[in-house]
C-alpha cells in the first residue's frame, strides 16, 4: 500500500470534578477523606500565602511577585504525589509547590525581596532555585532525569515550565534529550493561557501544548489544571511511569492566571474582563469546597479554623523574613567559585574597603 | 538625577520628553515614512512593551506592521533576518538584555555575518532594541550589561544613548542603517528624567561622540547610564576645584577614537566608567586604545570603574556592585595623586 | 465525557515508485514523457557533479566536502516543482537542488575551496548561501515565508535541513513561528539516516520526523525520499498549499547517505557495511532508470549521450574554478558593513602595507 | 612547527604524544578513576569524536558513561547542568567552539551562576571541551576564537594548552575543578608536534602562567596556539640580537597577572598575540593590566598583534588573517623603535 499510515496520536484531556462541583464517580481516585480534604487545605494555603505576598508588595515590604492565584488545583494536585526523593526544577510561579514540600515561605518572600539566599534550598528538599530564563530550567530537569535513570533510583524529575515556555528552543532541546535517553522526567507545563500579554493562541499553531509530545516520540495528557482530583490522578500515574523508567512525560494542566503576570504588570492593558470572569466561576478552590461540602466533608468552621491557622503561619513567617539581617556585601564574592581566585580577592577587598568609607 | 549638566546639550525647543517618550515617537516616526518597518518581539503589541516604549503603535499601524511573537528570542532575530532578506526592516525588541543569549547564534553567527557572507548580496538591516543595566533593583537577569560581547563580534554596530534627545536621533539613525545595529536603551533612564525633544524627526549619528562635559583635568569616559554618574562625580570634583571633561560615547562599535584620545592628550589622565564586569569589559579596550595612541601624554595608569567580576546581584546588594559618583570621584582623584 | 479526545494526528507516507521500478498506477502523476525523462537526467546530473567534487578533493583541487549522493530524487523531485519566485533557504548538502536552479557549479566547487565570492548567489537565483550553524537557516526559511504572507506573494520559501537538524533549539522555533504567523514556508527535510557518525534512532525517541509538524499545529508527511516520483507529487501538492497562504508545511524526505559524512569523515568506523548495501539496492537513479527503460523512454544510448553532455559542462564548470582569480586580501574587509568604520579602515591599511612586504 | 623551544619544558620521560593522544589518555585516566565523569557530545562514541579525542572510550566505559548526544549544543550544555545537580562530572565536546553560541545561555546565565545562584548549595562540576581558532582551513564557523566573552562572563574559568603535556596536565585539573571550566583546545596543534608526556595522571595548576622562553628585551604574552607563533617570531628576533620572553598564560581566567606583570617591569615592553578580533579581545584586557600595574615600566606602547575586526575569512583568505610570527616580530621591532 503506497500511501501507509506509520503511527498516530491522540490528545485526551481528563476531568474528574466538573466546574460545578461534581464527581465523575468513575474516574474519582481512591483517596480517602483526609487526603481529599488536605488537598483543599492545601490550596487554601497556597491562596493564603499568595494574598499575604500582595498585600506585602502593596505595602512596599518585598519587590515585584507574580501571582499564582487560579492555579492552586494544578499545583496541590501534583504535590500530593511528590516523594522526598524526587527533584523538583520550578521556574517562576511554582512557589505553591514548594511551599506544599516545605519550603519556608520567608524564603519565598524574601526572593521577592531581591536576597538571594532565598536561593539556598533547605537541605533535605530537593528543589532548583526558581529560574528565570524562561524554558531553560527544562534541561536541568532533563539532565536530572538522566542522572536518575543512570542511577537506577526511584525517583523522579519534574521540569516546571508555562504556556509561553514551549515556545523557547529549550523546551524543545529538552524534551527531545529526555525521549532519546529515557529520563525519568516528568514536564509539567501549567497552561494559564497567557505568557504576559501573549494569549496562548499566538504562542503556539497547536491546539494543545499535549500533542507536543508526539514529537518526542512519548506520552502526552491534557488535564483539567483547575480540577485538583484530575491533576492528581494524571500526575500519579505520569510520576509512577516516569519513576518506573518507562520514559518521560508531558502533563498540560489548563488552568487560568487570575492576576497579572506580575505586580509590575497590568493585565486589563491586554485582556478582556470577561475572560477573567468567566475563569473565576471556574475556581479551582471553591469547585473542591462545593464538592466536600456536599459530601459533609467541610463547612464554614473548618475553613475559619484552617484560615486562622494558615495566618498565624503567615504571620510567622513574615516575622522571620523581616527578622532576616541583612546579607553581607561580600556575599557578593563568597558564592562565585569554590575558591576565590587572586583578582576577586582584590576586588573583595575593594568592595570592603568602600563599604568601611560608608558606601 | 536631572542635573542641568543632564540637560545642557538639549536644544531648547521641543517637548520635554522622557527617554521613553522620545523612543516612542522615533519609532512612530520612522514606521510612518517606510512600510518596509515591521515592529516585533514579545509583549510589544497591545501590552506596548513591559516598559511602554511600543505603547499606541499596534493600535495605529495594525497587527501586520507590530507582532507580538512567541516567546522565543531566538525566533525573533531568526525570523527577523529572514524578514530582512524578504525586504523588510524589522526593529526587533528583546525584553530585557539578559534575555539575548538564546538569540546570540542567530545574532553572532548570521546578523553579523549576512552581508560578509554573501559578499554584498544580502544585507540584515535590522535593529535589536533591549533595555540594559541596572539601578531598577529587579530580579536576577534584568540588569545585565554585555557590551562586551558585542564589541568583540565583527558585523554589529552598538549604540547606546544617555538622554531622550540623543535617543531618538540615535534610534533613528540606526533605523536607517543598512547593517545590524544594537541599540542599548539605559533602562534607568528610561523615565529618569526629561529633555526637550523636537518633534520632527532628525538623526545623530553613529558612531561620532561628544563631549558631554568639558573640562581640564581628567578625562571621564562613559556610555549609558553611566554617563550621568559621571556627571555626578564631576559636579563634586568641580566643588573641589577639578575640572573633569565627561564623553559620551554613544556608541562602541564604531568607536570614536579621536574624541577621548584627544581629550586625554589635553588632561593626561582618564577614567573609563561601566557597569559591566571588569575583566575583558569595554573599559579594558578604552585603556588599550589609549595606550597605543596617547601613552607619552599620560600623567597616570587610566582607571577603570566598572562592576566587579561577580553576578549581578539581587536588589538587596545592587547598591555595592553598581558604579557610583563615590567611585567615579575617588577614581579621578587617584589619577590626580599619582 | 470526562476523557476528551480533543483531536489527532495520523503520520502518512507517500511511495509511487517501488526500489524495484514498479509505480503504483492510481497515484503516478500526469507528468509527460519529457518531465519523466527530465527526472532522471537531472538525477544523473547532480551525481555526475559530486562524483566531480569527489575527484576534485581527492587531487587536492578542492577542500572538504559532502557528498549527496544517495539523495537524488529528494532533491530533483522537489526542484521539478520549484518557480523563480520561490525562495531556497539550504543548509550544506542541497548542492543538488540549487544546481538544478542554476548555480554554476564552480561556484559550489569554489565554496569547497574556501572561497567566499562562492556566497555571493547569483542575481535572479533566490537562495540564501549555504548555512553551516545547523538548524540555523530554518528561522531565515521562517521569516522568508513570513515576508511572502505578508506581502500576499504567491511564492514559497523552502528551508532545508537533515534529520540531525531536528534536535536544535532553532527547527522547534522555526516551525513554531511559521505556524503562528501562517508563514509560506515549506520545511524540507531529509532524514538520510545519520548526522555525521549518529543514527537517526539516537537523535530522537520520535518515529519519525513528519508527525514533528503535529506540535506546530500543521500538516507533515513522509515520503520515499528515494522515490523521485513520490517526492515530486509530495512536494507539489506541499508547494501548492504553502503559496497559497494556507500555512507552512513539514515534509520528511526518508533517505539515505551512501557516503561518509564529509570527505574529512570515514563512515566505516561507525557504520555497517551491510547498512549500506541495503540501501545500494535502493538506489533512487536506478530505480527511475529501471521504470524508463521498461517504459521505453530511456535506453543506454541516452543515457551514454546524457553522461557525454553532463561529462562536459562539469568539465567547463571546472575550468571556470581554476580560472578564477584569487580573490584580493582586502575581501575581508570590504563587505562587513555597508560603509566601513575608521577602526576597519585602518585595519585594512595595515593588511595592504603587509601583503606588500611580501606576505 | 616543531622547534626545539616548543617542547624545551617538557620533561624527558614518558611517550612522545600529539596532543590529541595527551588529551585522550587524560580522560581515559580520569573515568578510570572517578565513575561519576561522564563523556558527553556530538560523535564523541564509536566516532571518537570528529579529532578523534575521544576514540576509544565508549568501548572502554560504556554506553552508559559515554553519551552520543542528540545535536544540540545547549540540549547538551543544559543536561549536563542537570547531571551535575544530579551528582555527576560531566565533560562535554562542543564540535567547534564556532557552535558554542546555541549553548551562551546555558553556559553564562546557568553554569556559571548556578553556585552563586543557590548561595553554594549546588555547583557545576563541568568541563567544555572546544576546538578553537584557525589554521587547519575549514569552512566558515570552524576556525573561531570567542575566548573574550567568556573572560568578561563571571563564574567561568577558562584553560587554553599549548603543548600535549599542559593538555594532559591542565585537563585532568579542569576536570578535578568544581567549577565550570571551559577547556579550549587549540586545533591546529592537535597533531603539529609530539612531546614526551608522563604515563601518570599529573596536574598542571589553573590560573598559573609560564615562561615559556626567558628574555629580556621585550615580552610576548601569549596562549594556545599562539604561544608557537610568538615563539617563532621570538627564534627570529634572537638572530637580530632581540632577546624575547615569552609568556604562555594557560588560563585567562584565572589570570595570573604576576608573571606578565614581572616580566614587563623587567623588559618594558611587551606585545600580546592572540586570534581573535581586536576590539574588546583578551589583550586589551592584558594591555589594561599593564597599564594599571606597570606603567611606569613602559618604555613603548603595549602592542597587539591580532585577527582583525572581521568575520574569520574562508581558507583562501586564511593566511591574510591569522597572526603570524612576521607580524609578531614587526610588533616586537615596533617596540624597540618606539
Ligand atoms: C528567555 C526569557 N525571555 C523573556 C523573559 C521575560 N518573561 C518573564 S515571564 C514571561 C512570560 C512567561 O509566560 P509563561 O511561560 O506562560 O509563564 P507564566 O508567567 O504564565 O507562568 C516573560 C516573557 C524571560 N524571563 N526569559
Ligand atoms: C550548530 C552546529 N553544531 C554542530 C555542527 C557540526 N556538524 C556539521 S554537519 C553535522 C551533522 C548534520 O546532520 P544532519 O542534520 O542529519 O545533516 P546531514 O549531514 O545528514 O545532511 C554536524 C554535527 C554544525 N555545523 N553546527
Ligand atoms: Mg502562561
Ligand atoms: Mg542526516
Amino acid at each position: 500500500m503506497p500511501i501507509i499510515e506509520v503511527n498516530h496520536f491522540t490528545t485526551r484531556r481528563l476531568q474528574i470534578l466538573d466546574p460545578s462541583g461534581v464527581v465523575d464517580e468513575q474516574l474519582m481516585p481512591d483517596l480517602g477523606d483526609e487526603a481529599l480534604v488536605g488537598l483543599l487545605c492545601s490550596m487554601l494555603r497556597m491562596r493564603t500565602f499568595d494574598e499575604k505576598a500582595l498585600n506585602l508588595q502593596r505595602q512596599g515590604r518585598i519587590g515585584t511577585f507574580g501571582s499564582l492565584r487560579g492555579q492552586e488545583a494544578a499545583q496541590a494536585g501534583l504535590t500530593l504525589n511528590l516523594i522526598d526523593e524526587d527533584w523538583l526544577v520550578p521556574s517562576i510561579r511554582e512557589q505553591g509547590v514548594l511551599e506544599g514540600r516545605g519550603l519556608p515561605m520567608h524564603l519565598y518572600y524574601s526572593f521577592c525581596k531581591g536576597d538571594e539566599r532565598a536561593s539556598q534550598i533547605p537541605d533535605g528538599l530537593n528543589a532548583t532555585p526558581q529560574s528565570i530564563p524562561i524554558a531553560s530550567q527544562l534541561l536541568h530537569a532533563a539532565g536530572l532525569g538522566m542522572a536518575l535513570k543512570l542511577r537506577n533510583e526511584e525517583a523522579a524529575a519534574v521540569g516546571f515550565a508555562g504556556d509561553g515556555a514551549t515556545s523557547e528552543g529549550d523546551f524543545h532541546e529538552a524534551l527531545n534529550f529526555a525521549g532519546v535517553f529515557g529520563a525519568q522526567t516528568l514536564f509539567y507545563i501549567q497552561n494559564n493561557g497567557w505568557a504576559i500579554s501573549v494569549p496562548f493562541s499566538q504562542q503556539t499553531a497547536a491546539e494543545t501544548i499535549a500533542q507536543k509530545a508526539f514529537a518526542y516520540g512519548f506520552e502526552g495528557m491534557q488535564v483539567d489544571g483547575n480540577d485538583v482530583l484530575a491533576v492528581y490522578v494524571a500526575s500519579r500515574d505520569a510520576l509512577d511511569h516516569v519513576r518506573s523508567g518507562k520514559g518521560p512525560y508531558l502533563i498540560e494542566a489548563l488552568t487560568y492566571r487570575m492576576e497579572s503576570h506580575t505586580t509590575a504588570d497590568d493585565h486589563t492593558r491586554y485582556r478582556p474582563a470577561a475572560e477573567v470572569e468567566a475563569w473565576r466561576a471556574r475556581d479551582p478552590i471553591s469547585r473542591m469546597r462545593t464538592f466536600l461540602s456536599r459530601q459533609g466533608l467541610w463547612d464554614e468552621q473548618q475553613e475559619a479554623e484552617l484560615v486562622a491557622k494558615v495566618s498565624a503561619e503567615v504571620e510567622a513567617e513574615v516575622e522571620a523574613l523581616e527578622a532576616m539581617p541583612r546579607p553581607p556585601a561580600t556575599d557578593i564574592f563568597d558564592y562565585m567559585f569554590a575558591e576565590l581566585p587572586a583578582t576577586l580577592i582584590e576586588q573583595r577587598q575593594q568592595l570592603i574597603a568602600e563599604s568601611r568609607n560608608g558606601k | 538625577m536631572a542635573s542641568d549638566a543632564a540637560t545642557a546639550l538639549a536644544p531648547s525647543s521641543g517637548e520635554r520628553m522622557t527617554m521613553v517618550q522620545a523612543l516612542n515617537q522615533a519609532l512612530a516616526q520612522e514606521m510612518e515614512r517606510d512600510p518596509a518597518i515591521l515592529l516585533m518581539g514579545e509583549d510589544v503589541g497591545p501590552d506596548g512593551g513591559v516598559f511602554r516604549v511600543t505603547a499606541g503603535l499596534i493600535e495605529r499601524f495594525g497587527d501586520q506592521r507590530v507582532l507580538d511573537t512567541p516567546l522565543a528570542e531566538s525566533g525573533i532575530i531568526g525570523t527577523a533576518i529572514g524578514l530582512c532578506i524578504g525586504g523588510f526592516r524589522p526593529i526587533t525588541e528583546i525584553q530585557f538584555m539578559g534575555f539575548i543569549y538564546p538569540a546570540i547564534n542567530q545574532l553572532f553567527a548570521h546578523a553579523a555575518r549576512l552581508r560578509n557572507r554573501s559578499r554584498g548580496r544580502l544585507s540584515v538591516p535590522l535593529v535589536v532594541r533591549m533595555p540594559y543595566g541596572g539601578g531598577i533593583r529587579p530580579p536576577e537577569h534584568h540588569s545585565e550589561s554585555y557590551e562586551a560581547m558585542l564589541a568583540n563580534t565583527p558585523g554589529l554596530k552598538t549604540v547606546i544613548p544617555a538622554d531622550p534627545y540623543d535617543a531618538k536621533g540615535l534610534l533613528i539613525s540606526a533605523i536607517r542603517d543598512d547593517d545590524p545595529v544594537i541599540f542599548l536603551e539605559p533602562k534607568r533612564l528610561y523615565r529618569a528624567f526629561r529633555q526637550a525633544v523636537p518633534e520632527e524627526p532628525y538623526t545623530v549619528p553613529i558612531g561620532k561622540g561628544r563631549v558631554y562635559r568639558p573640562g581640564k583635568d581628567v578625562t571621564v569616559i562613559a556610555y549609558g547610564s553611566m554617563v550621568q554618574v559621571a556627571n555626578a562625580a564631576a559636579d563634586r570634583a568641580a566643588k573641589q576645584e577639578i575640572s573633569v571633561e565627561v564623553i559620551d560615547l554613544r556608541s562602541i562599535v564604531p568607536l570614536d577614537v579621536e574624541i577621548f584620545i584627544e581629550s586625554v592628550r589635553k588632561t593626561g589622565r582618564a577614567v573609563v566608567v561601566h557597569e559591566a564586569p571588569r575583566t575583558c569589559g569595554f573599559g579594558a579596550e578604552i585603556v588599550a586604545q589609549i595606550n597605543e595612541r596617547a601613552l607619552l601624554n599620560l600623567l597616570a595608569p587610566v582607571e577603570r570603574v566598572t562592576g566587579f567580576d561577580t553576578i549581578f546581584p539581587g536588589a538587596v546588594l545592587e547598591d555595592h556592585y553598581m558604579p557610583n559618583p563615590d567611585r567615579v570621584l575617588a577614581a579621578i582623584k587617584r589619577t590626580l595623586e599619582f
